[in-house]
């Protein structure tokens, strides 16, 4: 399933840059993250579980930077494998100038989840997922303001 | 205070008879009776609740055992198909099934000679609806239902 | 009717006087099955049995880089594990039915090397109980690189499409032509030609409440497996898995006492069978597999889904139907596990039920990344008769001529019984107008347009259809030939035994597998006629065992047969003992000759004497435990064994021509549906199901089984269908979301039946039970009927949810631009 | 049909219950488990505890307040509901727990549960988010008590969050309520359904349509205001095998308009 957005940091675009390009700051954002290693700057992986409600779904979720031109554009492929579930993932975000300050990031993700999880049925998995992208997107914008608060220290 | 357990020891009386068995937290009821206690009349055709071939009478009430963990049935009186003839004769119900041809492959006859046991003992003469709605949960793939809908208004009062 | 087939001479009937037969005698199964007493295949228990669990593929299609079984092989209790290196390491590929390419195909009993569809097994791990064993396959690592799925049949040979098997180099599996008659006359003589750009048979099957299992045992010193399970042919399983295991078919013993529902869909269990069999062995330990629910609906034997395109219809203004072209694509799934075999299937049935004498049939039959296809009760001629009913609707609806009309001039007629269809069946009996007619009295045909206003009052779109069918039986092998000339299998059998034993007692043995079809009341009805004995004295084995001996190569219980090839065989045995019994008696009564003797309560008497009598008591006892004195040459064991086989010839190879099947059963239903013309949501409300099987041994079985096969075709027609997306995911993996029919969506059903004997099988029955697709053609009938004079939609899918029907409404544009009339 | 290994207490009263909850985040009620224990069979989702709250029979008890008002623990079963005299009060509760899957499962399900879970096929949410139910909440650090619209936060995700409990739903008086859905077949999974009240002013929820019942307030209950008012909120629903996403729109829109005049002709 296809999940996109756009959504608006009250941040430079360095800083936004940043956050994405820093394995740290990103696997921060994971649901449940509980554990992650960085391999290099392109290559990391994280231990979460995601929270479902009913139970947590355990996930090693492998992310490669697959793409990127300085403080516009980055790609990533996501991998997640756990229990009776596969997850693949390709995420790209855009970044500009917001008009009135700021950074727009345009992004956009292909999901393809795989397995038991899988036969859950769309009408319940499309709504997980866009639970999941939220929470990673707010996540992400607590980066960014500590990013942003660390910078200014 | 309710013990944290991942197992426990579980009591029951089934059709009559008192059966103890130390049981693992995740077995299903369906499992334990199958399984456990050797009574196999009950069955399982599917993994999601929707077929009703082991449904039970737990306390006087009709469920599916196959949604039901085997240490939440501790201290319950159960009946299953095995329990509903006497002494080789059978039940009505039972008698009725066979005349009316209500069976073919029998799998999901004792499920659904288990609900309409529970319909008839709340509603001895059901109407036509109330036997097709008591019956709902119960799949069959090879009557089409009809001579099971015949059999159990034989069978009511 | 120029040129004949050999068609099979009348058999002159020679049943006894029906006392039993024809009665809806108690059946024999119901006092265990209603107790809970039955033994189905996952009630059978061995001490120290392990349980397998299989991991499955969570890919539609990808290659395996690697496996590790090691994190799961170290739990305690965990057994061991089976992987596909050491499958492929310890059998061969299973034997393939087809020519190239899809003879090319090395199909294991576990994945090897890459997944071809969603669920497919790919590692099998026991242990000491199932929820261990499921528990360690979470264990098992498996690494995998995705590829890209075929999904859908007609993009299957695009260019750059992906391949499923690298071995065939291709996913066409296997194609044929087929042509009869002379479709240019055909054609030219034709007022108009009506063009049907695609119609689509959708894939489901039959579900059977029960999913397949197996306990299968090892014997190190004999080398023979002991395998209970509940697949349905163990005959086609014994001679699948044999060579593959590299073993003699005697080591391979299959047991079976109560099957819960097979309709087909559990004779290609061979390949679980084989991993259990190996397991048995390298772990030297009993072991048990169970398939879920989820399981079942990912991997066993979906019906064959199949395409009819770019099809042309020769046909008189007056709705005469001269002939038919179509193109049928047919999607087999990931594996031939019985196809190519629906390559040929459908043609017992070329021309339906109608005279039209000239047609063309251009078969492809494609690989994709979804389950396998077996056979589904109606097997592949559901589809093709599916098409023709459609075909014929179609033509009315363009035509503006009544359904009903078209059927009555075109049906084949009874006095032109038995009839020889283009192909060389022989059609061996049956009056489809007068089923017609019984079945539009029944559901009061001509109160419809009554009930259209009634429906119409309320808001409601009324509309009624007809389903016309055939329920071809016992099949001539020797039709595999056309699919593959080298394949060395013709004819049918099945096989009987009957003894009278020492105390009297008569004990019957069948080589079949019943699931509900009461095979042990009617052989007893059967046999007690002969013996002039009561059904109470007959006792019936149940369920198959190889080891008693009492089975041949065809031995099962599938394709519409017992009441032929079964009973036929149970008559054959039983005649043989009756025939001994006679014997014996005519010496111990002091030689009077046997035609003075007869067979009644439970004797053998002299007719002008009944009161010089021996009991079968005193037979069995003198045969088997008194018989020093007996005359030396007195041949009689009271033990006997018969092989029924149908009288079939091989079919012309060159000319695709020749009888197909024994027996034709026919089934006429008409199907009234209302539908709610905002939501596209509809019920089927009146319902009326015919039959005509010929001679009816036990007339209730016979109305249960058209009652059972009707609702599964409301299911089908209406909610059952394996939908897959892009990527192939099954979106219907369990009944939530493949919504079978419950009790509330029965509609009221009438039932009505004609009986013409079969001049062809020893008792005049016809073999039944497959001819509920008439419910799909009906309904599909019913809904376009209702759409009339609202958008005027043509319904080209088998499959017709709610939210179709809407689209229907909605759109109806789009599915008449599929159909194109034009004047020849 | 075989869940991984999970440890299960049985409280003795719901403060024992909060007790465990708190004791561990991978915690989890188990009210009927008519969801659940499905949910674990799959092993789509795995609790570390069960807390099983049959047994807890103060969470079980159906009151009828002086003002009309209806109070439902939140172990009563769907059974209990549509046996209840009180809950006849507010009739369509029990018209609507009669729909639900079927005998056994109304034995065993709950209210609690069904709003808990919140799968967007099941009936009660919108029921729930269109009669203005109110939802308490417990936690060792007391009570609390939320509007549907803050109770449903996606699927199977509540306001009850981890360590806290639904104990009760408390519904206002009215009578004036309606429920429509297209379910597979006569009681199949529901495609899509929406929930009328016209006590005071109008207010229809829609069930299917979204991780949560989309709720619409249209000016009156004809025809025309309703499929307004649902058209108003955009509906994106989620596609799946027996909808499409503009399928289930439709749908929804024409739920809405049966939903309200049944509410409206109960006047």
């Amino acid at each position: 399933m296809n999940v996109e957005g756009e959504r608006t940091f009250a941040a430079p675009r360095a800083t936004v840059w940043k956050v994405l390009n820093d394995p740290a700051s990103m696997a921060k954002t994971m649901p449940g993250v509980e554990s992650f290693d960085v391999h290099d700057d392109k290559r990391w992986t994280a231990n979460v579980k995601i929270p479902l409600g009913l139970g947590g779904l355990k996930m090693k979720i492998n992310m490669e930077k697959t793409d990127e031109r300085e403080l516009e554009h980055a790609a990533m492929h996501i991998k997640g494998q756990g229990v009776g579930a596969m997850m693949n993932m390709e995420t790209k975000f855009d970044l500009s100038d917001a008009d009135g300050g700021g950074t727009a990031m345009k992004w956009a993700a292909e999901v393809k989840l795989a397995g038991p999880v899988a036969s859950m049925g769309q009408r319940v998995l499309q709504p997980i997922v866009n639970q999941q992208v939220q929470h990673v997107l707010g996540a992400l914008d607590q980066q960014v303001q500590e990013a942003l608060a660390g910078g200014a220290a | 205070m309710g013990a944290v357990a991942s197992s426990q020891t579980v009591t029951v009386t089934v059709n009559g008879v008192e059966y103890e068995r130390e049981v693992e937290a995740r077995k299903l009821l369906i499992h334990f009776v199958r399984d456990d206690l050797d009574l196999t009349g009950s069955h399982i055709g599917c993994d999601t609740g929707n077929c009703g071939a082991c449904s039970l009478i737990v306390n006087g009430q009709l469920l599916k055992s196959c949604m039901l963990l085997a240490v939440q049935a501790d201290g319950a009186t159960i009946e299953t198909v095995e329990g509903l003839a006497e002494d080789g004769e059978l039940a009505a119900l039972q008698q009725s099934f066979s005349d009316h041809h209500a069976l073919q492959c029998g799998y999901c006859t004792p499920g659904m000679l288990m609900s309409a046991t529970a319909l008839l003992r709340a509603n001895p003469s059901p109407s036509d609806d109330e036997i097709k709605k008591a019956l709902q949960g119960n799949i069959c793939r090879c009557t089409g239902y009809w001579n099971i809908f015949e059999a159990v208004k034989a069978a009511s009062a | 009717m120029s040129e004949t087939t050999i068609a099979p001479s009348p058999v002159e009937i020679k049943a006894p006087e029906r006392k039993w037969a024809g009665q809806s005698v108690p059946r024999k199964e119901d006092k265990r099955l209603t107790q809970g007493e039955g033994v189905f295949v996952d009630d059978v228990k061995r001490h120290g049995m392990g349980y397998v669990h299989f991991v499955r593929s969570p890919y539609a299609h990808a290659h395996i880089t690697s496996i590790d079984v090691s994190k799961a092989e170290e739990i305690s209790g965990v057994y061991g594990t089976m992987t596909g290196e050491e499958v492929a390491a310890l059998t061969d590929p299973f034997f393939q039915l087809s020519t190239p390419p899809g003879a090319h195909l090395k199909d294991y009993a576990l994945a090897v090397g890459k997944v071809r569809y969603l669920g497919e097994p790919v590692v099998a791990v026991v242990a000491e109980t199932r929820e261990l064993a499921r528990d360690a396959s979470e264990l098992v690592e498996v690494e995998y690189e995705p590829l890209a799925a075929v999904v859908d049949a007609r993009k299957a040979q695009d260019e750059g499409a992906a391949v499923l098997h690298e071995d065939s180099g291709t996913n066409l599996m296997w194609e044929g032509v087929y042509e009869w008659g002379d479709l240019d006359a055909a054609f030219a003589e034709a007022d108009k030609i009506v063009k049907i750009e695609e119609l689509h048979f959708h894939r489901f099957n039959s579900t059977p409440l029960e999913c397949d299992g197996a306990l299968v045992e090892f014997n190190p010193g004999t080398g023979q497996w002991t395998i209970h399970t509940n697949n349905q042919f163990p005959g086609f399983a014994q001679i699948m898995m044999g060579p593959a295991m590299r073993t003699g078919l005697d080591k391979l013993r299959f047991v079976t006492q109560d099957i819960g529902g097979g309709f087909g869909n559990k004779i290609t269990s061979h390949p679980q069978l084989v991993v259990c069999c190996l397991l048995a062995r390298k772990l030297k330990r009993p072991v048990q597999w169970t398939e879920w629910r989820t399981d079942f609906h990912l991997s066993m034997s979906h019906g064959n889904e199949r395409w009819f395109r770019d099809t042309e219809v020769a046909v008189k203004n007056d709705g005469t139907l001269l002939g038919f072209r179509t193109k049928a694509l047919d999607d087999a799934g990931a594996w031939l596990r019985y196809e190519p075999l629906g390559g040929v299937i459908w043609a017992q049935v070329t021309p339906g039920v109608y005279k039209w004498r000239h047609i063309r049939l251009d078969f492809t039959q494609v690989a994709t990344n979804k389950a396998p296809c077996s056979p589904n009760r109606g097997y592949s001629r559901m589809q093709h008769l599916w098409f023709t009913e459609r075909v014929i609707d179609i033509v009315a609806h363009e035509l503006g001529l009544d359904p009903i009309e078209v059927r009555k001039r075109n049906y084949i007629k009874a006095e032109d019984m038995p009839y020889e269809t283009p192909n060389g069946c022989v059609y061996d009996s049956g009056d489809y107008a007068a089923m017609l007619d019984l079945a539009t009295d029944l559901i009061g045909w001509d109160t419809i347009e009554a009930r259209r206003e009634d429906a119409a009052a309320r808001g409601k779109l009324l509309g009624a259809g007809i389903g016309s069918t055939l329920d071809s039986g016992t099949n001539n092998f020797g039709q595999s030939r056309m699919i593959n000339p080298e394949l060395q299998f013709s004819g049918n059998n099945e096989v009987a035994t009957v003894k009278l034993d020492i105390f009297g007692e008569i004990v019957v043995t069948l080589g079949t597998t019943p699931q509900g079809q009461g095979h042990e009341t009617t052989a007893s009805q059967v046999v007690a006629d002969i013996l002039g004995c009561s059904v109470d004295d007959v006792h019936v084995r149940a369920g198959h065992d190889s080891y008693w001996n009492s089975h041949a190569g065809f031995s099962g219980t599938y394709a519409s047969q017992f009441a032929v090839t079964g009973l036929g065989a149970v008559k054959g045995a039983t005649d043989m003992l009756a025939e001994q019994i006679k014997r014996l008696g005519s010496v111990i009564l002091g030689g009077v000759p046997e035609d003075a003797l007869e067979l009644a309560e439970g004797t053998v008497r002299i007719k002008d004497n009944p009161e010089a009598a021996l009991p079968f008591m005193a037979c069995g006892a003198i045969i088997n435990a008194n018989n020093a004195g007996l005359p030396e040459d007195l041949d009689v064991t009271l033990n006997c064994r018969y092989v029924y086989r149908p009288p079939f010839q091989v079919p012309d190879l060159e000319r695709k021509f020749g009888n197909l099947t024994l027996t034709y059963a026919a089934q006429i239903h008409a199907a009234v549906v209302e539908i709610d013309p905002e939501t596209g949501h509809y019920e089927v409300v009146d319902y009326a199901a015919v039959d005509d099987c010929g001679v009816r041994i036990h007339p209730q079985i016979v109305e249960g089984q058209v009652m059972g096969a009707t609702a599964q075709a409301l299911g089908a027609a209406m909610h059952e269908s394996f939908e897959y997306d892009e990527d192939g995911n099954l979106l219907t993996p369990n009944f939530y979301d493949y919504h079978v029919p419950h009790a509330l969506d029965m509609p009221p059903l009438q039932t009505g039946s004609i009986e013409s004997a079969s001049p062809f099988t020893p008792l005049g029955t016809k073999g039944m039970g497959e001819g509920g697709g008439a419910g799909i053609h009906a309904v599909c009938a019913a809904v376009q009927d209702a759409l009339r004079g609202h958008g005027d939609a043509i319904v080209h899918d088998s499959w017709n949810p709610y939210q179709r029907v809407w689209e229907m409404l909605e759109h109806p544009e789009r599915t008449r631009e599929l159909v194109q009339v034009v004047d020849a | 049909m075989l869940p991984r290994e999970v440890e299960y207490a049985k409280p003795a009263s719901v403060a024992e219950a909060l007790t465990i909850l708190a004791g561990s985040d991978g915690a989890r009620a188990l009210a009927g488990g008519q969801t659940l224990i499905n949910v674990m069979k799959a092993r789509a989702a795995s609790p570390d505890v069960l807390v099983d709250l049959n047994g807890l029979d103060d969470l079980k008890g159906i009151e009828l307040g002086a003002d009309g008002t209806l109070t439902i623990g939140a172990m009563a079963t769907y059974t209990d509901v549509v046996g209840s005299a009180e809950a006849r009060a507010r009739p369509i509760l029990g018209e609507v727990c009669s729909q639900i899957a079927d005998v056994q499962v109304r034995n065993r399900g709950t209210i609690g549960g069904n709003v808990c879970s919140n799968d967007p096929t099941n009936h009660l949410p919108p029921l729930m988010a269109a009669i203005g139910a109110r939802f308490t909440i417990a936690s060792q650090s007391g009570e609390r008590t939320v509007a549907a619209s803050e109770f449903f936060l996606g699927v199977y995700l509540t306001a009850a969050g981890p360590g806290e409990l639904l104990t009760k739903i408390t519904i206002p008086a009215g009578k004036h309520d309606g429920f429509a859905a297209v379910t597979l077949g006569a009681d199949g999974t529901c495609i899509a359904n929406a929930a009328a009240s016209l006590n005071g002013s109008l207010r229809v929820a829609l069930g299917c349509v979204d991780a949560v019942p989309i709720v619409v307030q249209p000016s009156s209950s004809d025809e025309a205001s309703v499929r307004e008012a649902v058209r108003g909120v955009g509906l994106a629903p989620p596609a799946d095998v027996h909808a499409s996403s503009e399928y289930r729109a439709h749908l929804a829109e024409v739920l809405a308009v049966r939903a309200a005049r049944q509410a409206a002709e109960r006047i």
